[in-house]
């Protein structure tokens, strides 16, 4: 189509638009208009009410105090926010890094030649196809203290109460969440390398075989740098993902202090109607986290790019 | 013969790969051991391996349906929510697919001022946690009467699946190139004509792909439809999340767990004979 | 048959001039090829003419009349793009019909010149298969037959032979040679490779830079290229300075050389003298009269030809030779040149 | 506002409409959406078998919206009336609830009036508020209820031990044994954590157990307006440093920090798997429900504790001001009231009876008394010598954020401070 | 420098025999061209010697040491692929060093050697470009200076030149053979081009489906084909069927021709005659003895050369002459052939 060529060309003073490419433009506009509808109007909005709320602005509960910064005030102030904060991190990145090298493992298993080859294409999308509490069940199954590794324990004498079975869930080790994340997000992040992993195919990765590189230094220096536009969307996918999730930490989480949002649900759910602002101001500041941390690895990865030349 | 070379560069599995996959796959499955016998139990106490008593042996006596009775019974409201689960997720996808086509095929082929805040803009959900707007959006909900109702649901239900859905197609047009397009008008083919006969069918493999992904990430989303849900639509995350809040399971829970895992074990069975995995790598490629 | 003319045609991206100012005057009915290096607009200049690519200047005119509102659809060209982007979803049937079945003609003609024109390009077996499943000629002919099916007024076929090998590539040239005069259709060919040129073309314009350097016969290019940059591009390789002493000879590193005069090279000045290595003769006797004096330093054997290079004192000379007797190298040798095939180039 | 409901609602309170009227006009509204916690099976199953055809005999459609928690239905209520929904207008007709969540919609003003009184099953209720025994159908954790809801059911606090695993001379019956047990074996006891109300009451009974003027519940009976800060802090102080000191004690407090339940089913998987010995929360029927249905321990068996202190209160049925289909919801309420529906509820969930059983018939009386599932190891004299009413809700909220502050979140503040933090907030 | 021999190597890709038992002698120092038509196996045999495969039977040898169990590391082997295969994240440099990084080499050594090979390779300039910068015969020089800098001793190029422009695939045709001889390389590369495997070779192997249907030098091959096949393969264009009338007379259907006695084709046999185009005098008046007449009916004009097809009743011959005179169209001529040029084929 020379829709682009011509609307690229327009810097030429002398050129004027013809009614031809006016009607083109048009149409290119009008395409758009969907989705700018409902991220602008939903997601900003919603977005907006958010912020304006958490900036004391809520004359539906009889208070407009705007623009008051006491909600991320107390908020901030405060030192369980920050080890709130410091958790919600923690849960997040420790199980994005833990699914993003079970993931890229598992990838490049994947695409080597093996009997069960199909069994284990099917098997490795399973847990991504499933919701979320479905994989809080089975942690809860299998790892709680009366769960089935616990009587697993006790069955081989081990232990004979099951308070004595190292405790998994309900702590702020939150080794539960991190589970479940796991489970959940390494077939996301495997596929996702895979797929990079078959697009690139595996030229390059013979051409460094022969001159001379071995398995290790074939595997950081030619194929990891290839792939890494898959990790990097999926690993980012997932911290947000992580970042924002509520289910797992206020179901496997160790309690007081809790993640972020685990937070924001208690402010919700609290008889104080004041506290709704504070749990306003709370997910802003979930969002506001989030942002900033994806936004800093963006542009390291975009710096990256740049200096290796693409875009 | 030639084992040093195998392992060197080769197409087969090291033992640690061997290894690995065995590890994956009781890591994948093993758990839904005993939730499968959960869901068989009357009651089931520390450190008993097996229940102590089978739902089956209290069937007769009990007073309300247990465990699979109460499961397979509307008072679950299984039923209510697989249909719900599946077809608001249908329909999503089918918005999201109609919103996100155009949309995808100007991201990809165009050039216009702000384009990269746009598709930066696009993005934005994936970054900003959907219990950030949860609660904001519900009032806006409440205030539009579309809580609690299909509509609002779906629509809210949009916003995390759009981006999704934009990296895909936007992938895919742009692996399509040109040619096979301009070709089709050089021929004589009108826009429409281009876009059902040459478009959409090599699209086909991408577009089958964002579609798998919109709807899972939709019946995959727990909060905002718990959220503008309001209880009056329940669906499998919602319907699992109430039985499992407290951090417990009893067999009903567990029948409900493997009855939410059902519909996605069907489509990874059907998905899986007609998406390669190569179509999800466009949308990550980059 | 249409004739095409490009008028004072420009074509910028952005502030990047693709295409300078191209006059070119395709007669009805005639084939043309489009000579140039990577990059220098060929396929840029086939858009333009396709209706692809808004020309920034300028004017395309199909039998006289201005195109440039006409969109794609409606200009009744036929284009064979590089990659040949047949539709990969549908079979080589399906793909020849395209064209037919989206004007709507009906079943039974897209039939028969479905059949006819299969027929024409020998692919009536492959006709159930997918692109996928053909190999590269099969391809190419699968893209020829798609465009001319429609019977375009003006074909236009994008490095057509690329990705072909030798023999395959010998096949199709007098293949799509073939179909362009029994159709008659105005033909024009984008192509990188001089010898392609030569032998389908009954014109060359040569492009180079986004401009047009020569446009002429492909005999008249290759003897008298209009100036160096074109004659180092048709291939030419013995291209030695000169001051002429006559109108009739040229004074070289070499010795002096007889030339057939040339308006405008006058005794006096300072030249180029091309020498076409096919032109040489190479003697081992000494001949009567003039002969430069050299020897053999190397030996390229090609199968029907050879190279012999041939250290001639202040310039190494290539002379090609039919492989009919193969002369050692350090052979002494004498190279004889006939007046009417040196060529005189500004310097 | 829905004139046309606005008028309904003012004559059904003014006592003009009669209740054929209002049976005409639920059969006319066909819906009736009731919002309750779902988080039980038992009363899930018997809402749709009992209740749902009940209400379709009447030609109404009963819409049982199931809730995890029911202050979502008040915040619903609340948003939409704040939204402009008036009369008529919203979409919840009936809530199930007490104590908190009353208090707030009355609070705001958004009840639908004073209806109780005029079904015709409050016959089976008794409103002579000379009678001591009518407290509980008047005040709703201390706060008047002025028939702005109905009483549904009647619990009281009850603890069961695993007889398995605990001797029967080492069942406490006070806090202070309560405590021996657990320095003897730590961890074996928790409670549901707070603001969850199973949680505040046991918060409430420890409260009343450690009351320094030693008259346990008595002062807990008014409201903030008319107790001090200073002075409700003296009052709980007490109570809440026996919970702090408690908490080295509790479940995995050995691991660094006591774990809390957030609901009675995961407190249920607890005492299940031997993980506590002991399970306390509302249910008279407890442990026979429990047996039934396979989540108690087969040993189970219940005990008076705290003697003297076994709150015991009851849980209404509501409808909101904007309820849209007011006549069903009346409906609804006297059928939920009825001895039948009372019966059918106590035999099927274990939920005690909310009416009175002395304004019953013999007959009907004795239906109820045959529908119990039974009591385990206590008797129903032992329950009612000790039982002790609810704490005022206003003062709920306040004890609640105290022990978030003071317990959950360590804080150093001394008590008085929090609860005077705590007065400030409410009165925002 | 390393001796490379195949012994009865034969690969199968599960049911499907990919190559048939091949016996290959490469000399250390020597340039080889598998040549061959697309699919006939030529790329899985390099992968073979390179290790990158494991053949289903038979040994490959170095210096006569089986190196079955060697693994690719340390075969010391360079390969340039097909598609080149540059790491798409490195520079120009970075590409260019990776061998002698991964291997460890000091660091001032691999400054020293990259200097020296980017200047062999001429890419200096763009060191610090990244593949996706480059065009398609920088990209080449890149793998082939990749490939060099870490001294292999055996040198193999898949298709080295094939996505290039003529102009460029001569230079690089140049700067592969100088490379070459400058270090004296055991060099193996694939083409499908015979022009190519004939400009470049020591050698060249032609295999069609899997077989080794000849292996010798370029003069040889293109004048002596084994069979048939392989003439055809060579671009032979005038085969024709004969009789042998005596050893050194064949009977064709344009007359009969003398021929060079070949053992095993005596007096009676059916042969097929082949007379390559470039072998044959185009008479315009008949000749003392001897002579083919016939009619020019179409002439090519290829720039350097003419090709001229000429109708001599039974067969039509083509003649290839250099450019030197235009013989019209219609002309009658007559053919004469050398009968040291003339070959004898197996019917
Ligand atoms: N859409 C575009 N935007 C910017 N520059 C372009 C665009 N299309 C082509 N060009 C530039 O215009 C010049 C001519 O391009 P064109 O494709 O016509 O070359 P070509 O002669 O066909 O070359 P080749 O033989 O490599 O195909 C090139 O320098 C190219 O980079
Ligand atoms: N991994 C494989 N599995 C199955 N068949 C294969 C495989 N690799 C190659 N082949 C087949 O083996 C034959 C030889 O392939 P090869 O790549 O060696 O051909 P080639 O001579 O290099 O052809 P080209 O000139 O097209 O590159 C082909 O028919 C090919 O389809
Ligand atoms: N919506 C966030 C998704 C995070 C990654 N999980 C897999 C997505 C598909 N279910
Ligand atoms: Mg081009
Ligand atoms: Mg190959």
């Amino acid at each position: 189509m020379s829709v682009s060529s011509s609307i690229a060309s327009r810097s030429g003073a002398q050129e004027r638009m013809t009614a031809r490419e006016r009607r083109t433009r048009f149409w290119q506009m009008v395409q758009l208009v969907p989705i700018m509808a409902i991220l602008v109007l939903l997601f900003g909005g919603a977005l907006v009410l958010a912020i304006l709320q958490s900036l004391g602005f809520a004359p539906w509960f009889g208070v407009n105090t705007f623009p008051d910064f006491s909600y991320f005030g107390a908020l901030w102030g405060s030192s369980t926010f920050w080890v709130s904060l410091g958790l919600t991190l923690y849960y997040a990145t420790v199980s994005t890094v833990i699914a993003l090298i079970l993931g890229i493992l598992l990838a490049l298993a994947l695409v080597k030649t093996f009997p069960s080859k199909t069994f284990y294409k099917y098997l490795y999308k399973l847990p991504l196809m499933i919701p979320y509490t479905v994989g809080i069940a089975l942690a809860v199954l299998m790892l709680s203290n009366g769960g089935m590794l616990s009587r697993l324990a006790a069955f081989f004498g081990l232990i004979d109460d099951p308070a004595q079975f190292p405790q998994i869930l309900k702590t702020h080790y939150g080794w539960g969440i991190i589970a479940v994340y796991v489970w959940k997000q390494t077939p996301f992040i495997t596929l996702a390398v895979y797929a990079v992993l078959l697009g690139i195919g595996r030229e390059t990765e013979e051409a460094a075989a022969i001159l001379g590189a071995n398995r290790r230094t074939i595997f950081f220096r030619v194929t990891l740098p290839q792939i890494l536009p898959g990790v990097v969307s999926s690993t980012l996918i997932c911290f947000a993902f992580n970042v924002g999730a509520f289910e797992a930490p206020f179901i496997l989480g160790g309690g007081f202090p809790d993640t972020l949002p685990v937070v924001a649900w208690r402010y919700f759910n609290d008889a104080d109607y004041t506290l709704q602002l504070q749990g306003m101001a709370t997910v802003v500041s979930i969002g506001l986290v989030a942002g900033v941390i994806l936004f800093g690895y963006l542009a390291a990865y975009r710096r990256y790019e740049r200096r290796m030349g693409r875009n | 013969m030639a084992r040093k070379f195998n392992i060197a560069l080769s197409s087969r599995l090291s033992p640690f790969q061997k290894f690995y996959l065995l590890i994956i796959a009781g890591f994948i499955l093993g758990p839904f051991i005993p939730l499968i016998i959960q869901s068989f139990a009357f009651r089931w106490a520390w450190p008993d391996l097996l229940p102590g008593t089978w739902w089956l042996e209290q069937r007769d006596r009990a007073m309300v349906p247990l465990a699979w009775d109460y499961v397979l019974s509307p008072y679950s409201r299984v039923w209510e929510a697989t249909v719900n689960t599946v077809l608001i997720g249908s329909i999503v996808t089918v918005i999201c697919l109609a919103i996100c086509l155009p949309a995808a095929r100007v991201l990809a082929r165009e050039k216009f001022r702000g384009k990269s805040a746009f598709e930066f803009f696009l993005s934005l959900p994936l970054i900003v946690p959907e219990a950030a707007i949860g609660i904001a959006l519900l009032m806006m909900f409440i205030r539009l009467g579309l809580a609690g109702s299909y509509v609002g649901i779906i629509i809210a239900h949009l916003i995390p699946t759009i981006p999704y859905m934009v990296r895909m197609l936007t992938a895919v047009y742009q692996g399509l190139g040109r040619d096979f397009e301009e070709q089709a008008m050089i021929l004589g083919a009108s826009r429409w004509q281009v876009l059902r006969l040459v478009t959409l069918p090599m699209l086909l493999p991408g577009v089958v792909a964002g579609a798998l992904f919109t709807f899972l990430v939709s019946t995959n989303i727990f909060l905002l439809t718990f959220f503008l849900g309001q209880g009056q639509i329940v669906t499998l995350p919602t319907l699992l999340f109430s039985k499992i809040a407290g951090g417990t399971l009893d067999a009903s829970a567990a029948g409900i767990t493997l009855i939410v895992t059902l519909p996605g074990i069907i489509l990874l069975i059907i998905s899986e004979r007609f998406i390669k995995e190569e179509a999800f790598g466009k949308g990550f490629g980059n | 048959m249409t004739k095409v003319q490009l008028n004072a045609v420009r074509k910028q991206f952005g502030g990047f001039v693709a295409i300078e100012n191209i006059d070119l005057e395709i007669a009805s009915g005639e084939l043309v090829a489009l000579l140039g290096p990577s990059g220098c607009g060929k396929t840029t200049t086939l858009r333009m003419i396709a209706g692809l690519e808004r020309p920034s200047g300028g004017a395309i005119l199909f039998d006289d009349q201005d195109v440039s509102e006409q969109p794609v659809q409606d200009r009744n060209v036929g284009m064979v793009f590089q990659r040949y982007a047949l539709f990969p979803h549908m079979t080589v049937e399906k793909n020849v019909a395209f064209g037919l079945s989206v004007r709507g003609t009906p079943r039974a003609e897209i039939a028969d010149r479905l059949e006819e024109m299969l027929d024409v390009v020998q692919l009536g077996q492959f006709r159930h298969r997918f692109p996928a499943q053909l190999s590269g000629g099969q391809m190419q002919r699968v893209a020829i037959a798609r465009t001319l099916i429609t019977k375009p007024s003006v074909l236009m076929m994008d490095e057509p032979l690329a990705n072909l090998d030798t023999k395959l590539r010998g096949e199709m040239r007098r293949f799509i040679r073939d179909l362009q005069q029994r159709f008659g259709i105005t033909t024009i060919f984008v192509t990188h490779d001089q010898v392609e040129a030569m032998e389908l073309a009954d014109r060359v314009a040569v492009i180079f830079d986004g401009h047009l350097a020569q446009y002429d016969a492909p005999d008249r290019l290759y003897r008298q290229p209009a100036n160096l940059d074109v004659a180092d591009f048709m291939g030419a390789t013995n291209i030695v300075p000169a001051a002429m002493k006559a109108d009739d000879l040229a004074e070289t590193g070499v010795g002096a050389i007889r030339v057939a005069p040339r308006p405008g090279f006058g005794a006096g000045e300072n030249v180029q003298v091309m020498l076409r290595s096919e032109a040489i003769d190479l003697m081992i006797t000494q001949p009567t009269q003039g002969g430069v004096p050299g020897k053999v330093v190397a030996r390229d054997f090609f199968g029907a030809s050879v190279n012999y290079t041939v250290d001639c004192g202040a310039h190494r000379i290539t002379v090609t030779e039919q492989a009919r007797r193969l002369v050692e190298v350090d052979t002494p040798v004498w190279l004889d040149i006939d007046p009417d095939r040196v060529w005189l180039l500004a310097s | 506002q829905d004139a046309e409901a606005a008028q309904f609602r003012d004559g059904f309170l003014a006592g003009e409409i009669d209740w054929s009227a209002v049976e005409a006009r639920a059969a006319e509204e066909g819906t009736v959406n009731l919002y309750y916690w779902g988080g039980s099976d038992l009363l899930n199953v018997w809402m749709d078998r009992v209740v749902t055809p009940a209400l379709a005999a009447r030609d109404v459609t009963l819409n049982p919206v199931r809730i995890t928690g029911t202050k979502d239905a008040v915040d619903l209520v609340l948003a939409e009336k704040n939204s402009g929904k008036g009369v008529g207008q919203g979409s919840v007709d009936m809530i199930w609830l007490n104590g908190e969540n009353f208090a707030t919609l009355k609070r705001q003003d958004a009840l639908f009036g004073s209806f109780a009184r005029l079904l015709p099953n409050a016959e089976n209720l008794e409103w002579n508020p000379d009678d001591p025994r009518a407290l509980l159908n008047l005040r709703d954790f201390g706060v008047e209820t002025g028939g702005a809801e109905v009483p549904w059911s009647g619990e009281q606090y009850v603890c069961a031990y695993n007889a398995d695993r605990v001797a029967a001379e080492d069942v406490p019956s006070t806090f202070a044994e309560l405590r021996g047990y657990l320095e003897a074996n730590t961890g074996k006891f928790t409670y549901i954590k707070p603001p969850h109300y199973i949680g505040n009451t046991f918060v409430q009974e420890a409260i009343y157990a450690h009351n320094p003027d030693g008259n346990g519940a008595e002062p807990f009976q008014r409201s903030v307006d008319e107790i001090p800060a200073e002075e409700l802090a003296r009052l709980i102080a007490p109570g809440l440093d026996y919970l702090r000191d408690l908490e080295p004690l509790l479940l995995d407090a050995a691991g660094g920090t006591p774990r809390y339940p957030e609901d009675n089913a995961a407190l249920d998987g607890l005492f299940l798997n031997g993980e506590v010995d002991f399970n306390c929360k509302f249910g008279l029927y407890a442990v026979a429900t429990g047996l039934a249905t396979g989540s108690y321990p087969e040993a189970a068996t219940q005990f008076v504790f705290p003697e003297g202190n076994m709150i015991k209160n009851k849980n209404y049925l509501a409808i909101p001001a904007n309820a849209p289909n007011p006549g069903a919801a009346l409906v609804l309420a006297d059928w939920m009231t009825s001895v039948e529906a009372q019966a059918s509820k106590l035999q099927q969930t274990g939920m005690p009876a909310g009416i009175d059983g002395w304004t019953l018939e013999e007959a009907e009386a004795q239906s109820i008394v045959e529908a119990s599932p039974g009591l385990v190891g206590v008797t129903q004299a032992e329950l009612d010598a000790n039982a002790a009413p609810d704490t005022n809700a206003t003062l709920v909220d306040v004890i609640e954020a105290t022990w978030l502050e003071y317990i959950e979140r360590d804080s150093t503040d001394p008590i008085e401070a929090i609860v005077a933090r705590a007065y400030d907030n409410l009165s925002k």
